[in-house]
């Protein structure tokens, strides 16, 4: 099966072909690298930018207005937070024009730890995101759905910010991509570039098929009726895992819109187990589970049988490098698992 | 040894096209443009006269740009799309947008933030334009991104071919900016440089900060220097220099598709905004008054004539005010409304 | 009594005269304008800078980092977008060198709607600023208490960001500022800056003495056994004319400060009461507001007669010029006391 | 008629000092330099070893840019406070630290994230040193931002008084942020210069982005000239000409008051970091060999003596490789530690 990188790479290469994508850009985004992290590889319409998140922001949306389609790369959402002015012009643009103009622009950006990337290659960024109205966030935790909600993006008429979670980057799917052949290293060899000298190499693309995951629409990663987990990202799988492990019938959700958010589903599910955790690595301050929180209890309160949880980041103004502190400072299986015991334990 | 030091010698800004006594565009022209600065003039005053009676909460507009603005407008390729000139403009862009054929009653409007404001529904300030079908782009507050964005519609154009282009305009205080910077960088990437006129307007202020306190290029212009572009500071406060100028850069960009920085010496004639009062300057050099001495000097008109362009639009936008005092505000129910494109936009 | 721009005047004089205050600086900060509020005028450290507000956050780090005690002011929150990798970088970098390098820097920026600033001169910052770990912030929501908290600001060893309603700019206050003479119009003759040429002006400073609000305390703004209010900035003075006029024995806390808050303080009021609203303007989707609903219902569930609410602004891209526009997205005294009386009677 | 147009001669970037015969420094400080060179890439190779055999996470360093980094760390003035130099750098100055007399161990610790680090406690990547009694702020890994933050402490230093400068380093991509425009606007403020040196290592490379496909400015030295400041751009990899023109230019900040700007030409000899391999890059000059052979048709240094240094420097650096590696690795209750400044600090 596709990693999540390979996944990436061919819904993009789907666009560019059927959905109208015009430009793939970003630092270190074209020929030869294809990306840092391999995910923009043998694009046609991929090309490098000078060194400056101001102008790949400002690009994208000139390139919306024009008329084209563009795709933007953040390297690393850590360098995304000097365009935070223009994020919100690029969410503001529609609304204060009076729908006169729109921008169909993706934005896309790795996220969040595990790669020991210390502080500035760790950070998460969806709690800043879904802080600015008129974005569609979606963020997806496994291959297929990564390509599927990029292909739900491309076809977006507003500015989507598409998250990456770098730590599942390099993981393989359980189900295939639409399209792609049965054999791991037969793709590879179809769509990896090669070490060395690439100047010569082309992608051969599988015979890929539009399949789109719908933004605003969870998936139960995993069904149950004791608690509900909602996570996305990272941290979907390890909830997974936890309910596993722990042996929990746990629910778990994988959001993977940010906004809009499947809210009927996760409602759905806490109607019926009355508990409900919600997980995600951002600092835990102003944190996007807190409005997850808030809602529920503003419409399920009286639904509750404990109350909502959330497990997050912890407020530190970085993840440090050494092993120790990053485990320390992010949610791991560990932590995730023992929330989930006290949650189904607790009891007034 | 020592490495060679580069210094540019530091010109003083200010004109810089000498007036012969002829003047070198025809009389059709001229008094197009002079019927087309008063008419701004006269729609500026209008709207601060609205402020101060408290039919809006704010103005900020372009008096004392009207010589520069008139000319740029009348020079753009109006229309939809890359075939087109796309704008990135500043607050002060009234001037260009009646040139361009704007009509002025939507400026009332907005001003007075009605519902029937095609700019923005009552949503934004006066001065913040948008206008999709002439490629204009909204217009915003934060000062300087219009820079960031305008080589992404300058990419497309120069894609698509033919001789559409990208202005982007804004002020001289606003250059401190990184945003600036980037423009330059982003239109002159080598073998991919790009059709966009970078316009300065300066008038030597940031609200009430003075540009020879905060920064010290002798000639804004120079910044592109380094970037191997071509530049130049221009009179704009003469509306004949400033149309010969614009039209020599524009047909550079148009035809070469690579960027022209041209700076423009302007005058603030109202201060910057109505928080700083909105009352007319005297110390500042007022661009109509000069061009109708100096129309007058060539026997083009008379000040009877000059004064009835006046009235006429005085008149015609007077006129205007008072239709629109009676259109209806935007309904609160509408907040939410163009947060996201529909899917038929 | 001062208006709160007099009394953060003042403070700010007592700061340079006191506390070691090197540089106030910002965009038409110096003379002649001292500021767009008027709240810099007169200041002998104040001075002019060039329009880029990355410039002056940067500017500030450094001269923090010289040994200075710098007060940076940007100009309008709604223009600070473009800083926050700065502001992050300001809040990590004591953590980052382990304690080496230590930040004494205010920010300060005017904050919040009520003046028909249309898009961009009606922002909040709480929301972003409480997620951007290292900094301490504060909110004022009356003069005497803008006064203390810049005092306290201004003797940090770490960088602050206070929040100036602007909303409350011009409002009087009614406790005096220690040193204030009693005539407002000796006051303003003293310290207000004439209207024309204002070359030869000097300021004529009271005998100001150090009258400090600590930062992490709240203030109990109206003592009342029926429900709790929790505010801060504009919408505070709405909470407590919402209580007066709906007549509920509602308790109402003037949180002051956002970062440390008092939680002691609103703990102990929502353990006698039960029902607690939470008030700002900031849009409401991953809201500080929620964060302290978060930690309401982690620490307190159990406590709780009724959810914890919040009342904030509407999720819209912006805040329209209209008078209709504004009121409708941002919550006004009939919004707060509506909210106020239903959470009072809510009955499972 | 038309306002005068301005172009830069485009200069060809590269070694623009003329190498004489006779050496102009005198012997001890070539053969002080060039130990200190020899000691800087033998730490670099550690830690580059370090990393691939699994003793850190990441590597990124400075080999290559020895010739220009060790002249920098000698010609500073070094110590705490304004009296002395501020240093706000770049990743890649370990040269830098070490000739100013840094012990390379603490390199290593970090290179390790042990507790000990003393830069960073085991929380930052290698490379990212600070040092507060020797004025070396925080290096950070956003790309630019020193260039903000240095005209802060340049403007302590003016205040001051004294011949204390501010140096900031970084690459030639950097440049295209805006904060690097706003360093030289901040720090040439008609009447407000500041005693900055703005310092640009050019390798000519941004990971896997060629400078010449992205900027178009022939110098980067030439960004300074629109705002009249004193600019050059010097071969890098030549240790006599850079300490003669970072000397030159330093006495000017120094005494002046004033900023000066210089690109330096250097190689980049090992890649990026460790996600582009980190291996050595044959197609690069490097600046060790091409000194080495200078020396010695010099007659200064012979082969058996270069080669006597790096052994020294290996064995020794090999050695403290082995100390730390028990060193203790920070506990994770100590997350929050220093998240604000204690009392006492
Ligand atoms: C990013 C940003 N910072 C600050 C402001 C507040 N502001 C509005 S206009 C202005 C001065 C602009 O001066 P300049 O660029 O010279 O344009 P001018 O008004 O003179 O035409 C300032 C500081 C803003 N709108 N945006
Ligand atoms: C703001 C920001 N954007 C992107 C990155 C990722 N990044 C790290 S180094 C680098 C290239 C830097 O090139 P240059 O400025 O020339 O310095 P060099 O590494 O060549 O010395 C990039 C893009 C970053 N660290 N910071
Ligand atoms: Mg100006
Ligand atoms: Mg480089």
């Amino acid at each position: 099966m596709a990693n999540m990188a390979q996944a990436i790479r061919m819904a993009l290469h789907y666009a560019e072909e059927n959905l109208g994508v015009t430009d793939i850009f970003g630092e270190d985004v074209g020929a030869p690298l294809g990306g840092v992290f391999t995910a923009i590889q043998g694009l046609k319409t991929a090309w490098n930018t000078p060194l400056d998140e101001r102008g790949i922001i400002g690009m994208a949306m000139g390139l919306a207005m024009g008329g084209a389609r563009p795709v933007a790369e953040i390297q690393f959402c850590d360098y995304i937070y000097n365009t935070i002015d223009l994020l919100k012009l690029a969410g503001n643009t529609c609304w204060a024009s009076i729908g006169q103009w729109n921008l169909p622009m993706v934005v896309m950006t790795p996220v969040g730890s595990g790669i020991r990337g210390s502080l500035y290659h760790s950070h998460s960024f969806d709690a800043t995101a879904t802080h600015i109205p008129g974005w569609k966030i979606v963020m997806p935790s496994n291959p297929l759905d990564a390509y599927g909600l990029m292909i739900s993006a491309c076809r977006e008429k507003n500015p989507v910010m598409y998250l990456k979670p770098k730590a599942l980057l390099r993981i393989k799917g359980e189900a295939p991509i639409p399209g792609e052949p049965g054999d791991d290293k037969q793709l590879s060899k179809m769509i990896d570039a090669p070490l060395g000298d690439r100047s010569k190499w082309r992608a051969q693309w599988p015979d890929l098929t539009a399949y789109a995951v719908p933004i605003g629409k969870a998936r139960i990663a995993r069904p149950g009726g004791q608690l509900t987990v909602v996570s996305y990202g990272r941290t979907l799988p390890l909830c997974v895992k936890a309910a596993e492990t722990t042996g929990l019938d746990a629910e778990v959700i994988d959001l993977r819109s940010l906004w809009p958010y499947d809210w009927e589903c996760i409602k759905e599910s806490v109607k019926k187990t009355g508990r409900v955790l919600y997980v995600n690595e951002d600092t835990e301050v102003t944190n996007f589970g807190e409005h997850l929180v808030r809602r529920t209890v503003d419409e399920l309160f009286y639904e509750l049988m404990a109350p909502p949880r959330l497990l997050a980041g912890k407020f530190v103004p970085g993840i440090g490098l050494a092993d120790a502190l990053e485990m320390a400072s992010v949610p791991q299986l560990g932590d995730i698992s023992e929330a989930m015991q006290k949650l189904a334990a607790e009891a007034p | 040894m020592a490495p060679r030091e580069r210094k540019l010698k530091a010109v003083p800004a200010g004109p810089l096209v000498t007036h012969s006594d002829e003047l070198p565009l025809d009389k059709k022209l001229l008094l197009q443009m002079h019927e087309l600065m008063v008419k701004t003039r006269v729609l500026e005053e209008r709207l601060i006269a609205m402020y101060k009676s408290g039919h809006g909460y704010f103005w900020i507009g372009g008096p004392g740009e009207e010589a520069f603005n008139v000319p740029l407008g009348l020079l753009i390729k109006k229309g939809r799309g890359p075939a087109f000139d796309f704008l990135h403009f500043h607050y002060r862009q009234s001037g260009t947008l009646l040139a361009m054929g704007e009509d002025p009653i939507n400026s009332l409007r907005q001003m007075k933030n009605t519902a029937t404001d095609p700019y923005s529904g009552g949503r934004n300030f006066a001065g913040h334009f948008s206008k999709r079908d002439w490629n204009i782009v909204p217009v915003s507050s934060p000062i300087e991104v219009q820079y960031a964005m305008a080589p992404g519609t300058a990419l497309v154009q120069k894609r698509h071919g033919g001789d559409g282009i990208t202005i982007v305009t804004g002020g001289d205080a606003g250059t401190a900016e990184g945003d600036f910077a980037s423009c330059l960088i982003w239109s002159s990437r080598p073998g991919n440089e790009l059709p966009v006129l970078i316009i300065v307007t300066n008038n030597r202020w940031g609200i009430s900060t003075s540009y020879n306190t905060q920064q010290s290029a002798a000639r804004l212009s120079d910044r592109g220097v380094a970037f191997q572009m071509r530049t130049k500071t221009i009179d704009g406060n003469d509306p004949i220099s400033a149309y010969l100028e614009l039209k020599e850069a524009m047909e550079y960009v148009r035809t070469e598709r690579k960027p022209y920085l041209v700076e423009a010496n302007v005058s603030r004639l109202f201060g910057h905004s109505s928080a700083s009062g909105a009352n007319y300057v005297k110390e500042e050099v007022d661009c109509i008054t000069q061009f109708e001495e100096r129309l007058e000097e060539q026997g083009l008109l008379s000040k009877k004539d000059a004064q009835a362009v006046r009235e006429k639009w005085n008149e015609q936008i007077a006129d205007m005010a008072r239709a629109v005092k009676d259109e209806p505000q935007p309904d609160p129910a509408t907040i939410f409304d163009h947060t996201f494109a529909s899917e038929e936009t």
